[in-house]
């Protein structure tokens, strides 16, 4: 409604491409750095990665596998503040405090693995729809439909408990249950993004369709799988510790989910703390990419990014 | 005076104060960049009966004028920052009881006396004697019996402007529920004798008021055949103002939903819910940019038909010249939140006097200017971010001097009722360089 | 297109969609490698090996076994639970009340506030109560189900005792008969207020538990759609019709902004869904969601492809009925985008 | 379907200036409904259309919206392939004339070696169906200039490489050679080095409208296609726009096909209109006879509601009705429903009835079947007596225009059942009116 013109802006005259592109780049970022929220979201995230890249830094990792739990059978349950442990330990003798260190990796490497698959399969999937079209798109969506009428967390928990509890197998379930939901947003930014003109236009020029996908489509239809991407490192995190805390991981390792579910059997003793440290950092670690997630989509959404 | 679909001039009716009169109106909008002095000292009055026309291009603030009347302009972003807007209310002829006569020049409605100074013109009134309120001033509710009673607004989409999950009847009923309350009772003939059964939940119904668990209540039979009298009543009131605007079959129309209307009917729905009350004044906020040439047509010759028959003032906004001097008896062009130049119609558009309206004429793509040549302003509307103290054409206007970069213009009379707000017209006393037609700088 | 039409597609839809959802659960069935497994005890010959493979066509090629195990699943038919000892239809519909009698619950408790606090939110964009309700839906969303179930046990169980574990006190519960399994409704209608009472004390945590996700799903998306729709022209237009605020809201945005709530409340169903496993292990709820986490301990086949088998089902079941009810709320959509 | 009649262009070009030649072009969109998204009927956007475009002028296409002009102007820039008739590039000397005397052959009356030319022809003429060398001569030779500027500069691509793409796919430079041949389209639409590395959300929509025009000049192109080209922009925006384009014709002997539906625009920049109504030519002709003697009554209201700055206002009363549906559009002459001159053999038709009556009270409330023998001649059948009485009174009557009353040749009424048939027309084809003015309407108004 206000009919302010958006007018050139008095910027000085630049010599390369390369120094517009990163002064873009930094005003994408002093506008994320505006909003609190997203800064909150930032902190959370820089702290759990430091920890999870720190980690053999902060506590000693254990020999031979440094993602098992050491076991001090000298202080089993001990409360936190005991002297070496504290945060302190599981009733089988496990430091709590190693436990989320350790367990900020393994989430670290979960995240990572399973956004990658799931983007790489997801925007292919989607791609191959959304710009072919007809029988195609119809055949590919009919699929990703039915993958997305189960619930997640079942479709996931069905399949680790067939393919045997094990860290593996969360990875497989849950990049099979995840690649659906970029299929889909690809497909719906692409069929939006080939109706505007400068696809015409670079047809009129007589580009290949191949390179206008990679030149005018791809790069205008990543914004929303980016967003996505950020959001689901906090959520697969959430969705694999569930599935770890029901019991489909492997019992000793240092992982968030197997953590909570071992300390569990302590709550109606009064040991709180084996449970709650760990499943304190799954929450943190799931908002932290959330609040970052919804920050970065109020910054790259189309509506806003023009109008600045 | 321009007639359009062969109306012959009507009898202006001179003796009336100006229905609304806008003095140094301001309103600015907090962006990212810094305050944006989007309307910066706008003034002009709106004779009474008179079709106002308020012409400029994208951004130069006359939306945010017009709907500073209803106050739609959201705050935040939106200041307030300084100025008014006196409107002077008219209430029911009571020569003739609102059926129209002579004394209200068959219009059925004449200004109120001023309630401070009884009529003989005081401070309050700005010595017109009528009724006078600020709209920039008043409180909620009372800026809340004004809106679409007596000042109306109809918008440019009329395809976004009418809500599209709810019936033509629903949307039309509520001017009358909001406005009409005790005429609708009486139509219905309910409390004519004081009292009904269910009667408070009858009146909350004809005032829109209902939540949807008295609803039920009022369908259950006790109240049934009351609440049917209600509706009835409001039928009828719909289907004669959708009928005034010339809607074929409004007992059909009223139970579609707006998409299934064209975009010209949609417009005619949209003007007969603002004049549904009968307002003294009606704000069209470029009503006929979205629909197509034929269609347009139509709409402005309804609109200056129903303009003549109930002699509502009209502010009639918009961007395409051509357009305005068909429909307005009275121009005001407006640049970069102010206004440069107001006339009638004939004299701003056979003897311009402001370099931006002469170059905005000269750039219409007329039969009479040759092609290839046709006047191009150059340079871009300025940026409204704390504006210097100078005339806003400058950079822009070909016949600038120094003088106008000192100071700003204000608007004042040529001849008669022909302002204009230039150096050029009215060069600042003790001024060196004036600036002169004759002297081209670019 | 009419609203028949658009009803018309999404039922021929439907059909497509279970058929692919059992071919996958089919499909998981045979992952985990021969079904046999669950029916073998130890020191079986070879024939009889052979012989219960013949029995239940595990040596027919592919597309067979899927026909002969759909046609078992459509009779009912859907094999023998482990954990259960006793064939799953059996066992499946009491615990299909418990289960929904908590994900009801919640789902009642999110519906309501989550679009009251949608609306709040909505209706006072970048204001205080709006940044609240966005940390608070986001956090909602980041939240793991399992930790806060254990903070709520915790605090509310093991400190300060307030509410109890557990569906219901076993004497008070033999004390009625249940004829709907739906404990608090049975109590009702036993006219057992007592019973009524401790029904609804054993609730509160865990449909707290899965209440709190659901309605942060809720308002997050009731703000969002609250927010686009007062931009709309219409809203200045209802304003300019003289409605007070409070009316424009109710009657033009709010009511507008419901219809893409609609579709998230039918997701927010399937979040429930999810969610009850999580909670009944925690709260030791004897509905489905625990009978599926101990079969998936316990390796138990036949109830994990039967729970994923109803729940998707149900699942799609109450997004086509959303979609309906979208379909008949806003008519643009019968005409489709 | 073929046209048997020889295809009369609306506008005809000699031998030498002949640019293109668009014959009898046809756009239909499939209408899908129900369950099985089956094709229900065709939107005909285009229905058969035909004129040549001279070298180095400008041709207005000018209509309302739903006109079919957009989808015209996209099947000669190459975006969307017709489904009748054809657009031929490149065709010399007397090219022409032996296509347009191929296309004129029936279709039983073609031997083999006809065929054959024809197809040889269209391989190397017809837009859609060229490969190869002629398709990428004609790829070169069309550029084309958006109206939302916003949307036809990709966000995210520098004003260096939107300008410099086309040159880079066809490679024609590359490397600072680029930079300086970009710099250079630049200047010559107004703009400058300083603008090379900015984004076009940093640009007014004046100046993106420079940047579309630079790229279309990039391969420097014979045709170049404004569709709506300054429909979003201000009047002195629009006048510094308008100024270029002339401009550059005038430097670079471009050929436009100026699309709008802005009278003033057109009249001022094109020097021959087609006026288009529900997919065909209304009327079309050089400019300044379409403007003082328009011969098509559509043609003469869509002038006389256009509010123009040198004319005393309109006095003609405006249309009534608004745009039939291209799915059905109507018969003989399309513009007869909403015609103020109709005559009795303008194509009255079993429509007209609903279309005029469906607005009186009553009329159609208890109507329960149309039987259609033609679109000209069908029963229609009432619950009960008094409505089909009724109906037939209002035919008789003047709530029907007088030549649609006399265009009716049979009205019986049998019990509920009203029977009426209208005189059988042909579709009314563009007759010439005068040296390259031609229209679609039956009277003469000379």
């Amino acid at each position: 409604m206000v009919d302010v013109p958006a007018g050139p802006l008095p910027t000085r005259v630049a010599d390369s491409a390369l120094r517009v592109r990163a002064r873009r780049g930094g005003e994408l970022l002093l506008a994320l750095l505006k909003n609190p929220t997203t800064v909150a979201g930032l902190v959370f995230i820089v702290l759990l990665l430091g920890m999870a890249v720190f980690a053999p830094l902060i506590t000693e990792p254990n020999t031979p596998d440094a993602y098992q739990m050491p076991r001090d059978w000298g202080a089993l349950a001990v409360p936190p503040g005991s002297p070496g442990h504290p945060l302190g330990t599981t009733n089988v003798g496990g430091d709590v405090l190693y436990g989320l260190v350790w367990g900020a990796r393994t989430s670290l490497r979960l995240s990572v693995i399973v956004v990658s698959l799931t983007v790489f399969i997801g925007v292919t999937v989607g791609s191959i729809a959304g710009f072919k079209g007809g029988k195609v798109d119809e055949i590919l969506m009919r699929i990703v439909d039915v993958f997305l009428s189960i619930p997640e967390l079942i479709f996931a928990l069905a399949i680790a408990a067939v393919l045997g509890p094990s860290f593996r197998n969360i990875i497989l379930a849950l990049a099979v249950v995840f690649w659906v939901k970029y299929a889909r947003i690809m497909r719906a930014q692409i069929i939006h993004v080939k109706e505007n003109e400068y696809v015409d236009a670079a047809r009129v020029i007589g580009d290949s369709s191949w390179r206008i996908y990679f030149k005018d489509i791809l790069p205008n239809s990543i914004t929303p799988v980016v967003v996505q991407a950020t959001l689901d490192m906090g959520n697969i995190v959430l969705v694999g510790a569930t599935l770890s805390f029901i019991g489909l991981s492997e019992a000793g390792i240092a992982e968030w989910g197997v953590l909570v579910s071992e300390g569990q059997s302590g709550i109606s003793a009064g040991r709180w703390w084996a449970s709650t440290f760990p499943g304190m950092m799954v929450f943190l670690w799931a908002l932290g990419f959330n609040l970052f997630g919804d920050g970065l989509r109020d910054v790259l959404d189309p509506k806003t990014e023009t109008s600045r | 005076m321009s007639l359009v679909g062969g109306i012959e001039p009507k009898a202006a009716p001179q003796a009336r104060a100006a229905i609304a009169s806008v003095r140094d109106l301001r309103v600015h909008f907090r962006s990212k960049v810094g305050v944006v002095h989007a309307v910066d000292g706008v003034s002009f009055d709106i004779g009474d009966g008179e079709t106002l026309g308020l012409v400029g291009e994208t951004g130069c603030g006359k939306s945010v004028t017009a709907r500073s009347f209803l106050d739609l302009v959201p705050r935040p972003p939106g200041i307030k920052a300084g100025g008014a807007i006196m409107f002077r209310p008219h209430q029911a002829c009571a020569a003739c009881d609102g059926a129209g006569c002579a004394v209200c020049f068959d219009s059925g409605r004449a200004p109120e006396s001023c309630h401070s100074c009884g009529g003989d013109g005081c401070e309050r009134c700005g010595h017109t004697g009528q009724h006078t309120v600020d709209l920039m001033s008043i409180s909620g509710s009372e800026m809340q019996s004004i809106r679409g009673n007596r000042i109306a607004m109809i918008f440019q989409d009329p395809g976004k402007a009418l809500n599209p999950a709810m019936q033509i009847r629903d949307q039309v009923a509520e001017v009358f529920f909001q406005h009409r309350t005790a005429d609708l009772l009486d139509d219905a003939g309910l409390f004519a004798d004081g009292s009904e059964p269910g009667g408070s939940l009858l009146r909350r119904k004809a005032g829109l008021r209902t939540r949807r668990a008295e609803d039920v209540i009022l369908s259950l039979p006790p109240f049934r055949s009351r609440r049917g009298r209600l509706m009835k009543a409001v039928e009828t009131r719909i289907a004669d103002a959708l009928a005034e605007t010339q809607i074929p079959n409004p007992r059909k129309v009223m139970d579609r939903y707006p998409h299934e209307l064209s975009g010209g009917m949609r417009q005619r729905v949209m003007i007969a819910q603002a004049l549904a009350c009968d307002p003294d004044l009606l704000i069209a906020d470029e009503p006929t940019t979205a629909l197509d040439v034929t269609v347009q047509a139509r709409i402005l010759q309804l609109i200056r038909e129903l303009q003549q028959r109930h002699k509502t003032s009209v502010l009639y906004i918009s961007h395409d010249l051509s357009l305005v001097r068909e429909v307005c008896d009275r121009v005001a062009v407006m640049y970069a939140g102010r206004i440069v130049e107001a006339a009638p119609t004939t004299s701003i558009f056979s003897d311009p006097h402001h370099p931006y309206t002469q170059g905005l004429l000269a750039a219409v793509p007329a039969a009479s200017h040759e092609r290839g040549r046709l006047v191009a302003i150059a340079g871009n509307v300025p940026e409204l971010i704390d504006p210097p103290d100078a005339c806003r054409f400058t950079g822009r206007c070909p016949f600038e001097t120094s003088a106008c970069l000192a100071n700003e213009p204000q608007p004042a009379a040529v001849n008669g009722a022909h302002e204009v707000a230039c150096f050029i017209h009215h060069p600042l006393p003790g001024a060196d360089d004036a600036p002169s037609f004759d002297r081209r700088v670019r | 297109m009419q609203i028949r039409d658009y009803i018309l597609r999404r039922l021929m839809v439907l059909p497509v969609l279970i058929i692919g959802v059992s071919i996958i659960v089919f499909a998981l069935t045979r992952v985990g490698g021969s079904p046999i497994g669950v029916y073998l005890q130890t020191g079986m010959t070879q024939e009889e090996v052979t012989e219960l493979e013949e029995r239940f066509h595990l040596d027919d090629p592919l597309p067979v076994q899927y026909a002969y195990w759909a046609g078992g699943v459509l009779t009912g038919e859907l094999g023998w639970s482990g954990v259960a000892a006793a064939p799953v239809t059996d066992v499946f519909l009491p615990k299909l009340a418990a289960t929904m009698e908590l994900a009801v619950s919640a789902a009642l408790v999110a519906v309501v506030l989550g679009i009251a606090l949608g609306t709040f939110a909505g209706a006072r964009r970048n204001r205080l109560p709006d940044h609240i309700t966005r940390v608070f839906s986001i956090s909602g969303a980041a939240m793991p189900l399992f930790w806060f179930a254990i903070l709520l046990l915790i605090v509310f169980w093991v400190y300060l005792g307030w509410f109890p574990i557990g569906r219901s006190d076993p004497n008070i519960f033999a004390r009625i008969d249940h004829p709907t399994n739906l404990y608090t409704i049975d109590s009702l209608l036993a006219g057992d207020f007592g019973a009524f009472k401790d029904a609804i004390w054993h609730l509160i945590l865990p449909a707290a538990t899965l209440g709190y996700g659901a309605t942060a799903i809720i308002a997050r998306m009731m703000r969002s759609s609250l927010v686009e729709e007062l931009q709309e022209d219409y809203v200045d237009a209802a304003r300019a019709k003289g409605l007070p605020e409070r009316l424009v809201l109710r009657r033009h945005a709010r009511r507008n902004a419901l219809i893409p709530t609609v579709t998230v409340i039918g997701l927010s169903f399937g979040f429930l869904l999810q969610g009850s496993v999580v909670a009944e292990i925690i709260f030791r709820w004897p509905g489905l969601g625990r009978w599926m986490a101990d079969s998936v301990l316990r390796g138990d086949q036949a109830t994990i492809m039967a729970y994923v088998l109803f729940t998707s089902v149900l699942f799609l079941v109450v997004n086509l009925g959303v979609d309906v009810i979208y379909a008949y709320l806003d008519r643009r959509v019968v005409l489709g985008e | 379907m073929t046209a048997a009649a020889p295809i009369e262009p609306a506008l005809r070009s000699n031998e030498d200036d002949l640019l293109l030649a668009v014959r009898n072009l046809q756009k239909h969109f499939p209408i899908r409904e129900g369950a099985l998204q089956k094709v229900v009927g065709h939107v005909r956007a285009v229905d058969g259309v035909s004129f040549d475009l001279r070298r180095g002028e400008t041709l207005g296409l000018v209509g309302e919206s739903g006109c079919g002009k957009t989808t015209l102007g996209r099947c000669i820039s190459g975006l969307t392939d017709p489904t009748g008739g054809g657009v031929y590039f490149g065709l010399e000397g007397d090219q022409r004339g032996r296509l347009d005397a191929l296309l004129a052959v029936p279709e039983d009356q073609h031997t083999e070696s006809t065929r054959a030319d024809l197809a040889a022809l269209e391989k190397s003429h017809r837009v859609d169906l060229m490969s190869g060398d002629p398709w990428r001569r004609y790829r070169r030779n069309c550029q084309v200039v958006f109206q939302e500027s916003f949307a036809s500069l990709n966000p995210r691509h520098l004003v260096k490489d939107i300008v410099g793409r086309p040159l880079r796919v066809h490679k024609e430079a590359s490397g600072s050679a680029l930079t300086e041949r970009v710099v250079e389209l630049l200047e010559q639409v107004g703009l400058g080095r300083q603008h090379l590395y900015r984004y076009p959300h940093q640009f007014s929509g004046g100046q993106r409208q420079r940047i579309s025009i630079a790229r279309a000049l990039a391969l420097d192109p014979e045709l170049v296609v404004l569709d709506e080209p300054t429909s979003a922009l201000d009047v002195s925006v629009q006048a510094q726009i308008l100024n270029l384009l002339h401009e550059l014709q005038q430097e670079l002997g471009l050929t436009y096909l100026f699309i709008t539906h802005d009278l003033s625009v057109v009249r001022h920049m094109a020097d021959d209109i087609v006026v288009m109504y529900v997919g065909k030519v209304a009327e079309a002709g050089r400019t300044a006879t379409i403007f003082e003697r328009p011969e098509h009554p559509y043609t003469e209201a869509l002038l006389a509601s256009s509010p123009d700055l040198d004319r005393e206002t309109s006095v003609l009363e405006p249309l009534e009705g608004s745009i039939p549906d291209p799915a059905r559009p109507p018969e003989g002459c399309r513009f007869h429903t909403r015609c103020p001159v109709a005559t009795p053999a303008c194509g009255w038709e079993i429509d007209d009835i609903v279309r005029r009556l469906e607005d009186v009270e009553g009329t159609f409330d208890t109507l329960d079947g149309v039987t259609r023998e033609s679109p000209f001649d069908a029963w229609l059948s009432f619950k009960d007596e008094a409505a089909a009485a009724n109906l037939a009174e209002a035919l008789r009557s003047d709530a029907i225009p007088a030549s649609m009353q006399s265009a009716v040749e049979e009205l019986t009424v049998d019990g509920a059942r009203v029977r009426v048939r209208f005189a059988e027309v042909a579709e009314v084809p563009l007759t010439v009116r005068g040296a390259d003015h031609a229209a679609a309407c039956l009277l003469d108004r000379t």
